[in-house]
């Protein structure tokens, strides 16, 4: 070969000034510019991305942390809720929570007209409808806690309807509520009036977080307290087994096994268990755990194991890459000075693929919060009023879970449900955010390159 | 439940164990340690280990394969088991003795154990299936649902159940999903751990993986409300490619966006664990750091790459709600994007959902559906496994 | 501290502390190691030397088989140590690790602190009953590899932000921490200054009072300072084996005096 | 166990809950638990047995099948009480700001089938504007969400909207005539276009919603009770004159609806504590009747609920 | 087959090819370069000797800016390259790298075939126009490193299937392959037999005729046979630089004197 082959100028040597790139290195900095800006729009696009989602959900979920109450005055008339006059809770239960509905409708009537309130067309159906069905309930249970209380004139903080509720959220209109067969401008005049007159207000909502569901009729009501400790249940059983079960196995997998057949087959069968679809996981859970040993329906107990099945996968193709990406010489020095394979992995090894386990972790986890179609088949997609204990026991008790509530609501007819739904996304977005607090931490921790 | 209680117990047993164990170690030494085999919390591992696994396997064993065993019964045995395995490791427990040897052997034989869940999971999903497959097909022929090229599933009977249509929407969606979160995901990781600063990296990828954590009826919603009229509009309507509201595009953009974490934040774990030797050996030679990340860092780390888009794709052929929301709930075989489709994934869940007769093929043919899926991506993922193993580039 | 178990340990040796007989090693189908026949003595230093890619580190790797972790490498015929075949399948490899301890050819420091890095080996094998042992054993294992001084006010700091001669000592300080009883150093002084070479050589020659020692090394002047015993590879066989004076000043084998006199490589 | 569990059909489920959560407040039993998950897993999951780890109550939107009572019977589930607690009525809904429609059977034949008969003989749907299959329609074009094949609704939807139709045309009698078989025929009285203008919905009624507003052309198949919370937002169509209402349903005027029913394992009455009051509770007048809070929440209350008040206190279970 | 080129390259020559001025180098808050002055002839080889930990490596990576890529690295002071400010921030570190080769103190091969890793740079750089051009240079190099005759005949295995001795050869060849006008060779023959040494020595001597090479080693006879220039670094300060003869029969400096007679370390 010559001298003439080499195209004049296509060589980084020609002398020329390193101020003054050449063209080739021109060309090859623009194409690094370019790889770069893809990197970074790459970046930009997942982010924007995260936040038109988060903002949808928040701008819509926002609203179901505030609430609309009406404060009056409700005299509980000892007449007509304990006929028999000896406050015998036996006899106290009798009476069911259609008394007390007519009682707060009484007093609703008689606050407006104290406070002189006077709305065109008022219908008596208006005025019963402003309060919340879950208000005589609330009130039920308060004087049967309480029987002292009958005869006196309580104060009572009573939730209203979801529509009235809605007006002040800007979900309902005039005009909306002319056609909606659910409320009326009367009963939308009719709560201005009342917050005029002070006795109505909207306000912060710690309820939501506490509270059961609700029925369909009393969307104002439903809260996600079950759903929390549902999850919360579940994702225990997850972080105890699926973690450790996985990390466990891949360090078999990755460190230990003899790349044989049988490893293969193993290794095959993982990855395929990625692409089940969740669904299936379900039917396994149902014929395996409900059915063949009998765990109890409805329970996170079961929900755990389900998603524990379903997220292994996940964490061991994680953790198996990342103990692959650990440089040999690491073990070698470590076998060098007489550790023992257990040994080099556990304490050199493991911490090094941490970053990547975590991932793998913060991923699977993520997946299974959000779950719901296995769900579906394993009766944790309920409508559950009772609290469950507290766990070991509560993991047998039925709950459900948040991506359930969100499910179910979602479905449901009444459009102030929409807004409960997003409000359990944000519920659920604040547990993911919290793991991958704990997450960044660890990951500060252990990741370094070598 | 005394079951959960007995664990409990039989936990603190095992700690307990730990400390007994491993002073009687050191005491058996006469306090000088170095006269022991192995370390002496090793000697208190085995007494844990031995009184923690037989009893809580035990445990677990029975109360799962018989339900109905009295509870009394199990606590008592995995109580004795657990006592037991203390009393055997103290008796054992001699300065000679191969504590560490001992406990590796214990805690290889729990390895094993837990890697093959993952085949016992595979046993229970192909056999919690099997047998309603095996009725689909005593009562719909197996020609007609692999090879027919129809599906419309009828409550009266009558139904034509052919697979291929939603086989073809499974693998056109998710192609798409790939080719969006593929791209986006890998060039985020590259940039998080080749080019941010440590503070735009431990920022910038936990936010990316919350979108891994997004509900999917989310994605479902945006799927249905914003995008999908979105591209209805702009792309279909003026190319004159449809005026579907719902297509195998916006599905594939949408789960393309959920996927985008599943890509970049394992592959980001792996590219950084490429020693950085290698960075300066590329880039000692005049390499631009792009040069350096496609041709040293991407080839090195590729096994796990590929591990993490296999992961992505399994994503993909799982997913039911933006399926649902997004593409629709039309079976059909089209190479036009902005049309309508839908999946097996979704199918199963619909069919298993859904009103029809329990015991009727309409219903029954979701495990069908599953087993089917179960195979083909089984086939997929040994193509993959020696795709990956030809090219895997072992660094040092 | 740990004289007494020096000595204890030492009492039964025989003259050769490791013998190997008629070893073979294959990477594959590649043959690296060929009817290798060698008796390594006890208290003695020996030199490997040969030209590069001629199955010394192979070799070395053998004897406390850190071969087996790499998948593609076979070996056959028998390494014995005290007279136990170490490939028995009864063979623990993590004890005879423990009593044979390496230095490797790259210098492959864990990445945790300096202190870390030392007191690892002796944190495993129990040597030391409380810190202050500890701390002795860190601090007289990096003063016999000669980093003492330049790492001491920074025991805190990371193993791999040392330069890389510093990592090369780092190594050696660690290897010796675990007090073995054959300890096998792939050319330990290839990064060292003349004056840390000449440290280290000190060390292995204290070291040889009571353990054996195995080194590779490039430099004939430092195997003629250190070792005893030679052993000269070429192309995956031993050539000669013999005491390093003899090979030096009178090798047997044509090769051998190629190499030495500088024409082989 | 002390909590009563039902699972099944996702449109009954919300008469459920409320049945349910009413229960709850006014009894000392614990509020049952719902699941929804459709008729035919909730089904299933009746009939896998006997026991604590067996559900109670499974809601359908359908009569229970032959089959699945044998197969109930076979896992030991032999005492099933049938409960019908109503109607569901199906109506046809489209953006409240968009056009009126008057619908009749016919109209959405025409407009939905695959094939449909001009001049009598059998083409390929070519409408693709209302107004082109009956000239007082709408200038709209054609575009319909209909219940995918999952729900119990397209069922509904199928026989009493398009086969209907077919008749009313004529078509059936064109298809008996041309196709090979009765089966074909009647196959292709129901078989819909796929063109695009009938689109398969397999989730709920909010996915419908919400395709009709990102879609305003769009003529959607509600619930009755869906529709009648989201009357702000859609306006009904009228099929044959009718104005669906829980009235004209319950009077049989408005044609499009189908019955709603639970099923009840006698044999854990008395080990389930509160079944058989849940039972009652459900269908009482102050609950079932009409003017319960089902029925404010759009059931269409069954004319013969005494008689099905009485067969519940009876304890009475299906004719085997 | 560069010979024209190289010839093109080396007619506007000035004297001082690389020069730099008081040049200091922290690692976080610890300075491990001091104040260093010095001015690196063309067409000579110039020797960096000096204990370990002293800063060799760390102002060889300085030169052409590798330092970049270390985060707690921080470098003040100039150094130029044919008078142009290599930190100036127009300059191109990639140009520069291209321009002033480097080759490791630890062997670090791509995990790609050997062939791949020697024509690495030529690929890049775009030196050949067809493979047979590429051959050409994969060979030259491996030729000219010595490593050749080891590997021909396994071109397309891995490079990190190597023998220490042939990674770092391997190495040699790959940085050679990009035909740099400087090339920096951190301890390039610390693994190296004396065979192999001769030869890369022998190969530093022909680049000589065409480049500037800088070479670090612990060696002072490698330094004295093969660089016409040595400086002398001591706890990050160039303590001495001159004539090799001169430094090595008569230094001026004591610390020199006291490190050549083999004193400090
Ligand atoms: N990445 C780093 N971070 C912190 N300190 C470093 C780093 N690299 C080197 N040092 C320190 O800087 C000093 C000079 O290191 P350098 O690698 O330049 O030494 P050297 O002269 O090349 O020594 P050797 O001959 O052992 O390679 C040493 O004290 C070393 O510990
Ligand atoms: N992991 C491996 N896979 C395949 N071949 C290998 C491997 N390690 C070493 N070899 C080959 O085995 C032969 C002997 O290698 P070894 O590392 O023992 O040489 P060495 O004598 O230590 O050389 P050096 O002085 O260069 O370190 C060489 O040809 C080398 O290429
Ligand atoms: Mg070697
Ligand atoms: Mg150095």
């Amino acid at each position: 070969m010559t001298d003439a082959t080499i195209p004049a100028g296509a060589s980084p040597q020609a002398k020329d000034s390193l101020l003054v790139p050449d063209a080739r290195t021109r060309k090859r900095n623009a194409s690094e510019a370019r790889f770069r800006a893809y990197g970074l729009g790459a970046i930009v696009i997942a982010v924007i991305m995260l936040l038109i989602l988060l903002f949808t959900i928040i701008t819509d979920g926002i609203g179901a942390f505030r609430q609309t109450y009406l404060t009056i005055p409700v005299t509980l008339d000892a007449q007509q809720l304990d006929p028999s006059g000896n406050r015998d809770p036996e006899d106290l239960k009798k009476i069911l929570t259609l008394t007390y509905g007519n009682m707060l409708n009484g007093a609703v009537e008689g606050v407006i007209a104290e406070s002189g309130i006077q709305v065109a067309d008022l219908t008596e159906k208006d005025v019963n409808d402003l309060i919340s069905k879950e208000a005589a309930a609330q009130l039920r249970n308060r004087v049967l806690a309480n029987p002292e209380l009958i005869g006196q004139t309580v104060e009572s903080r009573v939730l209203v309807n979801g529509r009235v509720d809605g007006y002040y959220k800007g979900r309902v209109s005039m005009a909306s509520a002319a056609l909606d067969g659910n409320t009326s401008p009367q009963q939308l005049q009719l709560a201005d009036a009342l917050k005029d007159a002070g006795l109505l207000a909207t306000r912060w909502n710690w309820a939501f977080l506490s509270n059961p569901d609700a029925s369909d009729q009393r969307p104002e009501a439903a809260g996600v307290g079950i759903a929390i400790l549902g999850s919360l249940y579940m994702m225990l059983v997850v972080l105890f087994l699926a973690v450790p079960i996985g990390v466990a196995a891949s360090i078999y997998l990755e460190e230990f096994a003899t790349k044989n057949r049988l490893t293969d087959i193993i290794e095959v069968n993982i990855s395929n268990l990625a692409a089940v679809p969740s669904i299936v996981f379900g039917i396994l859970g149902l014929a395996v755990f409900i059915n063949f040993s009998g765990l109890p329906q409805s329970a996170p107990i079961v929900g755990g194991l389900v998603l524990t099945l379903m997220t292994l996968p996940t964490i061991i193709i994680a953790t198996r890459a990342s103990l692959k990406a650990v440089p040999p010489s690491i073990r070698d020095a470590a076998l060098g000075v007489g550790a023992s394979k257990m040994q080099s992995v556990f304490h050199h090894v493991l911490p090094l693929a941490l970053p990547g386990i975590l991932t793998g972790t913060i991923i699977g986890l993520a997946q299974a919060l959000g779950e719901t179609a296995p769900l579906l088949l394993i009766g944790m997609v309920a409508f559950v009023k009772n609290f469950p204990s507290a766990p070991p026991e509560g993991l047998f008790d039925p709950a459900s879970a948040l991506p359930v509530q969100v499910y179910n609501w979602t479905q449901r007819a009444d459009p102030a449900f929409i807004e409960r739904a997003s409000g359990a996304i944000i519920v659920l977005l604040v547990f993911l955010l919290c793991m991958n607090l704990l997450a960044i931490y660890l990951r500060r921790k252990f990741e370094r390159r070598w | 439940m005394p079951v959960s209680w007995t664990m409990l117990i039989v936990l603190a047993l095992a700690v307990a164990g730990f400390f007994v164990t491993r002073g009687r170690a050191v005491a058996l030494a006469d306090g000088d340690t170095r006269r022991l085999h192995s370390r002496p919390g090793y000697y208190g591992w085995n007494a844990a280990l031995l009184a923690a696994v037989p009893a809580l396997f035990v445990t677990a064993i029975w109360r799962f394969f018989w339900p109905g065993t009295s509870p009394t019964l199990i606590s008592v045995v995995a109580l004795a088991l657990a006592l037991g395995g203390i009393a055997f490791a103290l008796s054992r427990t001699s300065p000679a003795f191969r504590a560490r040897n001992a406990v590796e052997s214990i805690v290889k034989a729990l390895l094993i154990l837990c890697s093959s869940i993952a085949i016992l999971t595979t046993a229970g999903i192909v056999l919690s299936m099997l047998f309603e497959t095996g009725n689909f097909f005593s009562q719909y022929s197996w020609t007609e649902f692999f090879f027919g090229t129809t599906w419309s599933p009828r409550f009266g009977g009558g139904s034509q159940l052919g697979m291929l249509p939603l086989l073809w929407g499974t693998l056109y969606i998710s192609l798409i999903a790939l080719v969006v979160s593929v791209p986006i995901g890998l060039f985020a990781a590259i940039y998080m751990s080749e080019y941010a600063s440590p503070r735009l990296r431990s920022f910038a990828k936990p936010m990316i993986e919350v979108l891994a954590g997004i509900p999917t009826i989310v994605y479902g919603l945006f799927a249905l409300i914003t995008v999908g009229p979105m591209l209805r509009d702009y792309f279909a309507q003026p190319l004159g490619l449809g005026s579907s509201g719902s297509s195998v595009m916006t599905a594939g953009l949408v789960m393309g966006i959920m996927l985008i974490p599943f890509v970049s934040s394992l592959s980001d774990d792996i590219i950084n664990a490429v020693p950085q030797s290698l960075r300066d050996g590329a880039l000692g030679l005049g390499s631009t750091h792009s040069e350096t990340i496609r041709k040293v860092v991407l080839p090195a780390a590729l096994p796990g790459i590929v591990g993490a888009i296999l992961l992505a794709a399994s994503r993909a052929i799982g997913e039911t709600m933006i399926v649902v929301m997004g593409a629709g709930a039309a079976a059909r075989i089209g190479v036009n994007p902005f049309e309508a489709m839908t999946t097996i994934t979704v199918k199963i869940v619909s069919q298993l959902t859904g009103d029809t007769d329990f015991a009727a093929p309409e219903t029954l043919v979701a495990f069908a559906l599953g087993l089917t899926l179960f195979v083909i991506t089984l086939g997929l993922n040994i193509v993959a496994l020696y795709v990956v193993r030809k090219y895997r580039e072992q660094y040092e | 501290m740990n004289d007494m178990r020096i000595l204890e340990r030492s009492v039964d040796q025989t003259d050769a502390k490791i013998s190997a007989k008629d070893v073979q090693v294959y990477y594959g189908d590649k043959q690296a190691i060929k009817d290798v026949n060698v008796d390594i003595l006890d208290k003695t230093v020996t030199a490997f030397i040969g030209p590069s890619g001629c199955g010394k580190s192979t070799f070395l790797r053998c004897i406390n088989r850190m071969n087996d972790t790499i998948d593609v490498a076979r070996i056959e015929g028998s390494i014995k140590l005290d007279g136990e075949d170490v490939y028995d399948k009864r063979v623990d490899p993590v004890q005879l690790r423990a009593r044979v301890g390496m230095v490797f050819q790259k210098p492959n420091p864990f990445p945790k602190s300096i202190y870390d890095n030392v007191s690892y080996g002796p944190r495993i094998h129990g040597l030391a009953r409380n810190k202050a042992e500890l701390d002795e054993i860190v601090e007289k294992s990096l003063r016999g590899a000669a980093l003492w001084n330049e790492v001491k006010d920074r025991l805190q700091e990371p193993g791999t932000g040392l330069s890389g001669g510093q990592q090369q000592r780092l190594c050696i300080a660690r290897a010796v921490a675990t007090q073995p009883e054959v300890l096998l150093m792939d050319e330990p002084c290839s990064a060292l200054d003349p004056i840390a070479t000449g440290q280290v050589e000190e060390l292995i020659d204290q070291l040889r009072s009571e353990f054996s020692v195995v080194i590779v090394t490039h430099s004939m002047q430092q195997a003629a300072r250190v070792s005893q015993k030679t052993a000269f590879f070429h192309l995956g066989y031993l050539v000669e084996y013999g005491d390093t004076d003899d090979i030096f000043t009178n090798p047997r084998d044509p090769r051998t005096e190629s190499y030495i006199s500088g024409r082989i490589g | 166990r002390e909590q009563i569990q039902v699972a099944g059909s996702s449109t009954v489920l919300p008469y459920a809950t409320i049945v349910a959560e009413a229960f709850g407040e006014n009894t000392d039993f614990p509020t049952p638990v719902v699941e929804s998950g459709g008729s035919s897993a909730g089904l299933k999951k009746f009939c896998e047995g006997v026991g604590e780890n067996t559900i109670d109550i499974a809601n359908a939107s359908r009569a229970i099948r032959e089959g699945e009572v044998e197969a109930c019977a076979a896992a030991g589930v032999t005492d099933i009480m049938e409960v019908r607690i109503g109607y569901d009525g199906i109506v046809f809904a489209s953006d409240i700001n968009g056009n009126d429609f008057v619908f009749t059977a016919a109209d959405w034949f025409n407009a939905l089938a695959a094939e449909v008969v001009q001049d009598g003989k059998v083409v390929a749907n070519p409408y693709t504007k209302w107004n082109e299959i009956r000239a007082e329609l709408p200038d709209q074009e054609i575009l319909a969400f209909v219940p995918g094949t999952k729900h119990g609704t397209r069922e509904v939807f199928e026989e009493k909207v398009i086969a209907a139709g077919c008749e009313e045309t004529g078509a059936a009698e064109v298809f008996a005539a041309e196709k090979a078989d009765e089966d074909a025929a009647e196959a292709a009285c129901m078989a819909l276009r796929t063109d695009g203008k009938s689109v398969d919905i397999d989730g709920d009624y909010t996915e419908t919603l919400a395709r009709i507003q990102s879609s305003p052309n769009g003529i959607g198949v509600f619930g009755l009770s869906f529709y009648e919370n989201n009357t702000d937002k859609l306006k009904v169509a009228t099929i044959g004159g009718v104005t669906p209402s829980t009235e004209t349903i319950s009077s049989g005027e408005y044609p499009v609806s189908r019955p709603l029913f639970f099923y009840v394992k006698k044999q854990h009455i008395g080990t389930i504590p509160g079944l058989k009051e849940y039972v009652e509770f459900f269908v009482s007048d102050a609950m079932a009747g009409a003017g319960g809070p089902l029925a404010e929440y759009g059931l269409v209350a069954d004319p013969e609920l005494a008689a099905t008040q009485q067969a519940v206190a009876d304890e009475a279970t299906m004719a085997k």
